[in-house]
């Protein structure tokens, strides 16, 4: 709308955007304790809604034409491309579409996020800390969203990384928070290590990081790697029986594209918890509720399908790649929600379906319909934050009287809140019927969008026809069908799951405390972050009735509420209302020749929204079935008949255990073996061995000092007796000195001269040389004639001794073709020394592509001497 | 002047050393030690004045002897002090007392 | 100049020196620990002092990266000589060597002149190296001075400075003050010797990095061992001695290979050209027979490989890094195993560039194997902080090393960076670790736990060192590791192992990840069970005032790494295409049993320049007075 | 062979008996005083043969030094000794080793001998004397022109073995002035013991 106010080349609102809440992080962390609770509360509100401020403009400048506004700070570094030339890397900013939503979101829900933290964080002693950190991400989560190429990508990946780290272990003094920042930080950090492998491939194929760089030379992405076998394993290096059983007699090869795009996608997966690596969500709610609100569920946690989505022309070149997106989605969504059936405590049911719903993004991107995975993380962060901020209200609520951390989110001692707390359950009840998908809410548009576009879509490389080498990975056609129905099941475990939670937290009894009208707290002045609670568990809990959060609580859930429940509107397409879809159209305009409708699917639209639909029912109605009439019994009878099942759910399917029994153990045992190898062995063989050597050495030659005079004299003698030996023996040597033997043929042979020596030769051009004095000969070689010459040499004790020296010139015998170069052999063939054959006579017209592809392009290895 | 051949005189020379050589390395008595090698050193001499009349044009043979004499002549005084030096303190010259290099 | 415009000029200086001053809070309970301070008894007054510390610093740096970014894109004079002072090399290397035998004539007693007098030397030091900075680094040789030393044997005292040793040669300058400032507080015995083997080393070190004459080389190499020998020794820790020997015997085995090498490379050279030389540009021209360079090489290398350490020859550096005091580690890290890095590079790719070539993909093998692999899961077992710290270095280095083999230009220039970022995070870890052992004399990790409560602000310095030790970007540490990591994929030198090894080196991140933050874990977070940790001070006034500007360069380099960049671009590059022309040929053209002199046309002119000029009459001894009219130019 | 007088035969053949014979009694004998007197005959053996080989001044020189100084100072020394001289000859070390040590001991020289007995070659014919060879004048002009150095230091050497001899021979002699002392100090009074420490201690330090 506001179109041209702002040049698009040069655009500094972002300095605004983005330095508005790192000012904040500084402010608060240094001097938040010194200007106290109060100007840190105003400190990050300011700095949060001016950026909100700034994000709105500049969402209203965007162009429409799919441009971008763009604002190029300063050359950040360059590396080495492919053929040597060199790939700058500056830290530049640009906004699209796209990002200008994502800024919007980031910077709205961190808003009120803010807003609502101030007041639960009120008597948290570390409030300037909690800010600081607050900010500190708030900044990093933009630097993310805003930057124009992957490394200024890559800073605010890894800073939302440290932020989640310093957050989640907020509350240090407790060991398993500490632990579960840990375990956040290096889970994180192996989804990282992918981003730099994609990083590196994509500097050497595409030779450049910005998205329009890499967008432009994404055609190089389809040469072949060869993944297998890697370096110089081949069957002749390798014993033969284990060569022909690992070694495939035709190398595995891969698209480029695939490579890169899995190694995204392997850091997406970190960043977004699915399934190898989504461990450290549950865990992460040892942080404070705001920040599980913030950072796991609206923001951090969407990076990844930000970062697919941003690169759906890298995903789209290789449909191997989008099926394993889609693929892994569906079996996040199910497993968490499976898991998410049985969770007692309030946060971790919410961690569970906020891994769930992420599964069902990378179900919309997996299957190319991108705009449609944007637009469920643009919902689902509002009633996700919605959900943990009523729940964070809930257990302020019920830190009244129940101060230690497990128990108070423990839903079994919640129940019949919806008596005292009206606002936090009508807000947690609408974003639970967004979240299931109650008709025309948020969630129902952006899950049914992703359902159907999951069903209809069929992906193809329309590109990879160009290259005939290797044939592309074509979509099974049952593949879409199979994620529909796979995404159907979550769905409907997701409105059991969160309307099970809904009804055990706000209907029925409470069974928290027994509520004392008027009841007063008998040691007013208690810290109230104490954890060891002193009165004994015997007598039943006292205390007054919940009371419901105040307004800089309440405000945002009803904000959070409102959005759950109309944003659906935005890109509601079955009824053709989308004025986001359209707003984001120019971003996705890439996808059109890789995504297309499936035939099969014509018109069946409105049809099967039905299934959708059903799901919700029947997961509402059996959730209010078990726990609103039933009071939770079924549930308790189930535990009983299938024990060992609810166990094996309860605890999480124990991947953790797997986790740590296999990948986790594997490396310990490793360290261990170093750690000792290094210490007995290394060191035990370099140090420890040597110096017992040279002591066993010292001792043994120490026996020879017996101190008599005569031992010494008598070795003396022997030591005579041994010089006297060798002057008294001849020794034979002869030196040759061949330098003109290529040329003339010409050796010129000296014997070592000594005292009293006489020589005679043998094996010379016919004459055998009698004993003379003569010690230099020179002998004549025919090219290609071998010859042996023996020396004889007798010293004046008479003793003799004889020397021979095999000659032999190069080149052929000169009865062979007169062909011979008279060169040294071919110089070796050095691995890794570049040696272009460039094919003499004309280049045939097809062939001129071969000579230009980057390395691996013809059937030989990836990376071999073909560059 | 004699017209003994010269090799006659050197193979007495080298007979002498042996048995100077055998005496010094097997006898246990200090003083037998420094008569061995007074014996060596007069056989080195007669080899030097043997060469010296066979290469008669100047006396480096002989003059070499002399001195060769000259520092026997210290050697032995000095030496003979050690001797007595060592039998006031180990009241014997017996040649295996004297190990006090033993490690 | 009025105020105004003096103030638009300068206002980020100002602007940082205000906010530095304002940083330490006021109310914080700053009791000196170092007893001596009687004066600073005061609690008010450390704070004002650290206020004015930590604004100078603060000032200082932001003008340095002021003039580093305008003279970055100052229009280059192109020719004309900037006015390169022939003598401040001799400054440099001089200045501290001098300063080490003055201060053996002053009196033992009087503590604070002689660590007045070091600082003010050591300090001067760093001033002049400055100088350095303010010359654009163009391929070829600076400041170039050359000297005859011993005639006879072709010795010359050839030092000059380039792109690669620039960075160094600041990076010491920039250390061994800091850490001599730190030592001070912590060592009380014998402080004359102290600082004579403080000055000792910077000359020596300077001096390594400078040398340009192979025999020069090997006496800074061999000169720098004394000092950090007495160290270890004298100020060490339980079994010091057997620490100290241990280090001085692994370095010196190296060094008498290389030792034999030289001599072997030099008698070829007179053979070739009929002069003796030892200067490293006359010798690199020389071509041995093959299998002779392949001898020579690895005589070089082990010897590099000992000080850097490679994976076999490391274990000399836990014990000497676990047995040396503070201010001697932070210098052994900071600095000392940069010089076999940086050894490597010069001499051993500079001088047998086909076996360097040819063995590239192997040796990259065991530098992530058995550095970056291995050393991060051996670091992760340790008990001991330092020994930790020692073996993480072991993985950094592991990096750097694997840069220089990739043999890219951004490769080799993000190892040249990972030196200078190793010497500022592993120097700050170091006087991390000796601010809690000056406290509680204990390194076992099991003895700490929750001292975040107890000191806040030292635990946050840690925190932000551990994640520039990590590589988090924005920090330094991230700058380097990218460059090498993408430097490795794109290398020809690695040929088909390129794609394992960028995998393999890329996995060293998760590892740091992990054994940094376990140390952090324990010491830091967790209840504050142990009694003795409960009352612990927080960082003095002079450790703040040393660690500060470790972490303010933390960011500097993290944030705009092309200050550094640009100055080591051009020789980087000259020196990578020298390397692929040279091995090229060496690899192709090298006899099997006769050495070979390369023809002149190879290397570039400006590297020649300062080579000894032979003159058919006389023994090349005029030739020192041309070259020497050749540095001045 | 043809050529040599046999008066010259007769004479080398006495001063050859003579030379081994002492020799070997050197070596051989169990009292010291045959030992010397075994050693004196070796050396007139000596004497002799320089006659023959023109050495007139060399023989003389042979006589009065060794036979005169050198021997005479062994017999001095023996005497000094006295009975201790004569160490028992089986005492120290078995036999075995001891005439081990001389069979291979003769084994060599035999073998040295039988090489050396390769090589031999025609006796060479003697050449003729220049006048006044081995002449004291001859020797002297040379000693004192081109072999000057080596005089002069073979002066110096011998005035040093001299000293050496006297100061080693002499050991330790009571200082004649400090009697007096020595005498006082003998009570075992606390006090001196205590300064006898301090002198120690003071000796042990400065060490």
């Amino acid at each position: 709308m506001l179109g041209n106010q702002f040049d698009t080349k040069d655009f500094a609102l972002l300095a605004v955007v983005l330095l508005l809440p790192a000012i904040g992080a500084f402010v608060n962390g240094v001097f938040g304790k010194r200007l106290g609770k109060e100007a840190v509360r105003l400190m990050a509100l300011t700095a949060i809604g001016g950026a909100f401020l700034a994000s709105v403009v500049t969402f209203l400048s965007v162009p429409h034409d799919g441009g971008r506004l763009s604002w190029t700070v300063w050359r950040w570094m360059s590396v080495t491309g492919q053929s040597g030339n060199s790939v700058p890397i500056d830290v530049k900013f640009s906004v699209d579409a796209m990002t200008a939503t994502m800024m919007l979101v980031v910077t709205g829900v961190g808003f009120l996020i803010h807003l609502y933290a101030s007041e639960y964080m009120k008597k948290d002693p570390g409030y300037h800390r909690f800010f600081c950190y607050l900010n500190l991400f708030c900044f990093a989560m933009l630097l993310l969203i805003t930057g124009d190429n992957l490394p200024v990508l890559f800073v605010g990946w890894e800073g939302v990384g440290m932020c989640s780290y310093l957050l989640i272990g907020f509350w240090f003094d407790d060991e398993k928070n500490a632990r579960a920042g840990k375990k956040a930080f290096i889970v994180n950090r192996i989804g990282d290590f992918g981003l730099i492998l994609a990083m590196a491939l994509l500097v050497y194929y595409c030779g450049s990081l910005t998205w329009e760089g890499i967008d432009n030379s994404k055609l190089s992405l389809l040469a072949p790697v060869k993944i297998w076998p890697i370096g110089n394993l081949s069957k002749e290096t390798l014993p033969v029986f284990l060569g022909n059983i690992i070694i495939p007699d035709k190398p595995v090869q891969v698209y480029a594209a695939t490579l890169v795009a899995l190694a995204l996608f392997l850091g997406c997966a970190g960043k977004s918890a699915q399934v190898p690596l989504y461990i450290w969500l549950p865990d992460a709610m040892a942080g404070p509720t705001p920040v599980s609100a913030l950072i796991h569920a609206a923001t951090m946690v969407t990076a990844g399908v930000y970062l697919v989505a941003r690169l759906h022309f890298v995903f789209l070149l290789s449909p191997a790649a989008m099926a394993v997106v889609a693929v892994i989605g569906v079996v996040t969504a199910l497993l968490a929600a499976s898991i998410g059936l049985f969770q007692h405590d309030l946060k971790k049911v919410l961690a569970y379906s906020t891994v769930s719903q992420l599964g069902f993004m990378f179900i919309g991107v997996g299957v190319g319909a991108f705009a449609a995975g944007f637009f469920h993380v643009f919902t689902h962060a509002f009633f996700k934050a919605c959900l943990f901020l009523g729940a964070g209200s809930v257990i302020h609520a019920m830190h009244a009287r129940i101060h230690d951390t497990d128990r108070s989110q423990d839903m079994r001692n919640m129940g019949g809140l919806k008596r005292f707390m009206p606002i936090t359950r009508w807000t947690f009840f609408a974003s639970c019927c967004a979240i299931a998908g109650f008709p025309l809410t948020a969630g129902f548009w952006s899950k049914d969008e992703i359902l159907w576009s999951a069903f209809s879509n069929n992906v193809v490389n329309s590109k990879a026809a160009a290259t005939p080498r290797m044939a592309p990975y074509e979509w099974p056609p049952w593949l879409g069908q199979a994620i529909y129905w796979g995404a159907i099941l979550a769905a409907t475990m997701t409105a059991f799951y969160m309307f099970r939670a809904y009804f055990m937290t706000f209907h029925g009894n409470f069974r928290g405390w027994s509520i004392v009208r008027g009841w007063t707290d008998p040691h007013a002045g208690h810290d109230h972050h104490d954890h060891h609670e002193e009165h004994d568990t015997s007598k039943p809990l006292e205390g007054p009735e919940p009371h419901e959060s105040p307004a800089p609580m309440t405000a945002p859930l009803v904000v959070l509420a409102a959005f759950a429940l109309f944003a659906g509107f935005l890109n509601a397409h079955p009824i053709h209302i989308a004025p986001l879809g359209h707003f984001l159209e120019p971003v996705f305009k890439g996808a059109e020749g890789f995504v297309s409708e499936r035939e099969g699917a014509k018109g069946l639209m409105w049809v099967m929204m039905a299934p959708g639909f059903a799901a919700f029912l029947v997961g509402t109605a059996a959730a209010m079935y078990v726990y609103l009439n039933r009071a939770g019994q079924p549930e308790k009878v189930f535990a009983e008949k299938a024990g060992g099942l609810y166990r094996l759910i309860y605890d999480k399917w124990r991947i953790d255990e797997l986790y740590d029994a296999t990948v986790v153990g594997m490396v310990d045992a490793l360290a261990d073996i170093f750690t000792m190898a290094d210490k007995w062995f290394i060191d035990g063989v370099l140090a420890r061995l040597t110096a017992m050597l040279t002591a066993l050495a010292g001792t043994l030659l120490r026996t020879l000092q017996t101190g008599r005079i005569q031992v010494y004299a008598a070795v003396m003698l022997l030591g005579l007796g041994g010089v006297g030996w060798f002057m008294v023996y001849p020794h034979a040597d002869v030196t040759a000195d061949d330098t003109s033997l290529r040329s003339t043929g010409e050796v010129k042979l000296a014997a070592a001269p000594g005292y009293g020596y006489t020589f005679r030769w043998e094996g010379l051009t016919g004459t055998d040389s009698q004993l003379t004095e003569r010690s230099a000969v020179t002998v004549r070689l025919q090219p290609g004639e071998k010859k042996n010459v023996t020396v004889f040499v007798k010293n004046a004790f008479q003793l003799e001794t004889s020397h021979t020296v095999a000659l032999e010139r190069p080149g052929l015998p000169p009865g062979a073709k007169a062909q011979s170069d008279g060169k040294g052999a071919a110089p070796p063939n050095v691995p890794g020394m570049v040696r272009p054959d460039i094919p003499t006579g004309e280049i045939p017209a097809d062939d001129i592509h071969k000579l230009l592809l980057p390395r691996g392009a013809d059937q030989g290895n990836n990376k071999g001497a073909e560059k | 002047m004699s017209t003994v051949p010269v090799e006659y005189f050197l193979i007495v020379a080298a007979v002498l050393f042996v048995v100077g050589a055998v005496g010094f390395l097997l006898r246990r008595n200090l003083l037998v030690l420094l008569m061995s090698i007074e014996l060596m050193l007069n056989s080195v001499n007669l080899t030097l004045v043997a060469y010296n009349r066979l290469h008669a044009a100047n006396h480096a043979g002989q003059n070499l002897a002399f001195f060769v004499i000259a520092v026997a002549a210290a050697e032995a005084a000095v030496g003979l002090a050690i001797v007595l030096a060592f039998f006031r303190v180990r009241k014997t010259i017996h040649s295996d007392e004297a190990n006090l290099l033993k490690n | 100049m009025n105020i105004f415009s003096m103030l638009f000029r300068y206002w980020p200086a100002i602007a940082a020196a205000a906010i530095a001053a304002m940083v330490p809070s006021a109310p914080l309970k700053l009791r000196a620990v170092g007893k001596d301070e009687a004066d600073d008894a005061a609690a008010s007054a450390p704070t004002t002092k650290l206020r004015v510390g930590l604004a100078i610093i603060a000032g200082l740096t932001a003008l340095a990266v002021q003039a580093l970014v305008t003279g970055a894109d100052a229009p280059v004079p192109d020719g004309a000589a900037h006015d390169e002072w022939r003598h401040l090399l001799n400054v440099l290397i001089g200045l501290p060597l001098v300063g080490a035998v003055a201060v053996l004539f002053m009196p033992r007693q009087m503590l604070s002149l002689l660590r007045g007098f070091t600082l003010a030397v050591l300090g001067v030091g760093f001033i002049a190296s400055l100088w350095l900075l303010a010359t654009p680094m163009t391929a070829g040789w600076h400041f170039q001075y050359i000297r005859h030393w011993i005639p006879a044997l072709g010795v010359r005292y050839h030092v000059a400075v380039d792109g690669i040793s620039l960075w160094l040669v600041v990076l010491t300058t920039f250390i061994t003050p800091i850490a001599a400032y730190a030592s001070f507080s912590s060592i009380k015995t014998r402080i004359k010797e102290l600082c004579f083997a403080f000055l000792l080393l910077q000359g020596a070190m300077i001096g390594a990095f400078l040398a340009l004459d192979l025999f020069l080389f090997y006496a800074f190499w061999e000169l720098m061992l004394v000092p950090m020998y007495l160290m270890i020794g004298i100020w060490g820790g339980a079994d010091k001695i057997k620490a100290a020997v241990k280090f001085f015997l692994y370095t010196m085995a190296g060094s008498v290979l290389m030792l034999g090498a030289m001599i072997y490379l030099v008698w070829a050279n007179q053979k070739l050209t009929g002069h003796l030389s030892w200067d490293y540009l006359a010798l690199s021209r020389v071509a041995l027979a093959r299998p002779m360079q392949m001898v020579c090489f690895w005589a070089f290398s082990i010897a590099f490989f000992i000080k850097v350490p490679m994976w076999p020859v490391h274990t000399w550096l836990p014990d000497a890094h676990v047995q040396a005091p503070t201010g001697g580690s932070v210098i052994l890290a900071a600095v000392m195993l940069k010089l076999g890095t940086y050894a490597y590079m010069r001499f051993s790719m500079g001088l047998f560039p086909g076996p360097a070539s040819s063995l590239s993909a192997n040796l990259a093998g065991v530098a992530i194997l058995g550095g970056i692999l291995y050393g991060a899961l051996v670091a992760w077992k340790q008990r001991d902080i330092k020994r930790l710290v020692a073996y993480s270095s072991v993985a950094h280095l592991g990096y750097v090393m694997l840069g220089l083999f990739g043999a890219t230009p951004s490769g080799m220039q993000g190892a040249v960076l990972q030196m200078v970022n190793h010497g500022i995070s592993t120097g700050a870890l170091f006087m991390l670790v000796g601010v809690i052992y000056d406290r509680r004399h204990t390194r076992e990790v099991g003895d700490f736990g929750g001292i975040a409560k107890v000191m806040p602000v030292y635990a946050t310095i840690f925190v932000i060192v551990t994640f520039s030790s990590i590589g988090v970007p924005g920090t330094n540490g991230f700058v380097g590791e990218f460059m090498i990591i993408s430097g490795t994929f794109v290398s020809e030198r690695l040929a088909n192992f390129s794609g394992i090894h960028t995998v393999g080196a890329a996995a060293g991140v998760i590892l740091a990840a992990v054994y940094m933050l376990g140390v952090v874990e324990k010491v830091f977070f967790g209840p504050l069970s142990n009694p003795k940790n409960k009352h612990l001070p927080d960082l003095t006034v002079r450790e703040s005032l040393a660690l500060a500007p470790l972490v303010l360069m933390i960011f500097v380099i993290g944030f705009a790494p092309n200050l550094f960049l640009d100055r080591m671009k051009a020789s980087v590059d000259a020196f990578h295409t020298q390397f692929r022309t040279v091995s090229g040929q060496t690899v192709q053209f090298s006899l099997e049993n006769a050495a070979q002199l390369l023809p002149e046309e190879t290397f570039s002119p400006a590297f020649l320049k300062g080579a000894p000029v032979y003159t058919s009459d006389s023994t090349g001894d005029d030739s020192g007075a041309k070259a020497d009219a050749g540095g001045a130019k | 062979m043809s050529g040599i007088g046999t008066f010259d035969l007769l004479f080398f053949g006495l001063t050859t008996l003579l030379v081994l014979l002492g020799g070997i009694g050197t070596v051989a004998a169990k009292n010291p005083i045959r030992g010397a007197m075994g050693l004196l005959t070796a050396i007139v053996g000596i004497a002799g043969m320089y006659l023959q080989l023109a050495a007139e001044f060399l023989a003389a020189i042979q006589i009065i030094v060794y036979a005169g100084a050198v021997v005479v100072l062994f017999l001095f020394v023996i005497m000094l000794l006295g009975p201790q001289a004569t160490t028992s000859a089986g005492a120290a070390g078995t036999k075995v080793s001891r005439y081990f040590g001389a069979g291979v001991l003769l084994v060599t020289s035999v073998g040295a001998m039988s090489l050396l007995w390769r090589t031999r070659t025609e006796i060479a014919a003697l050449p003729k004397l220049p006048p006044g060879h081995g002449t004291i004048e001859g020797i002297g002009r040379e000693l004192f022109t081109t072999h000057i150095v080596p005089f002069e230091l073979s002066g110096a050497l011998l005035l040093v073995a001299v000293v050496g001899a006297v100061a080693v021979a002499r050991g330790k002699q009571i200082d004649p002035t400090s009697a007096v002392k020595v005498a006082v100090a003998k009570k075992p009074t606390k006090q001196a013991s205590g300064e006898a420490e301090a002198h120690t201690a003071h000796a042990k330090e400065a060490g």
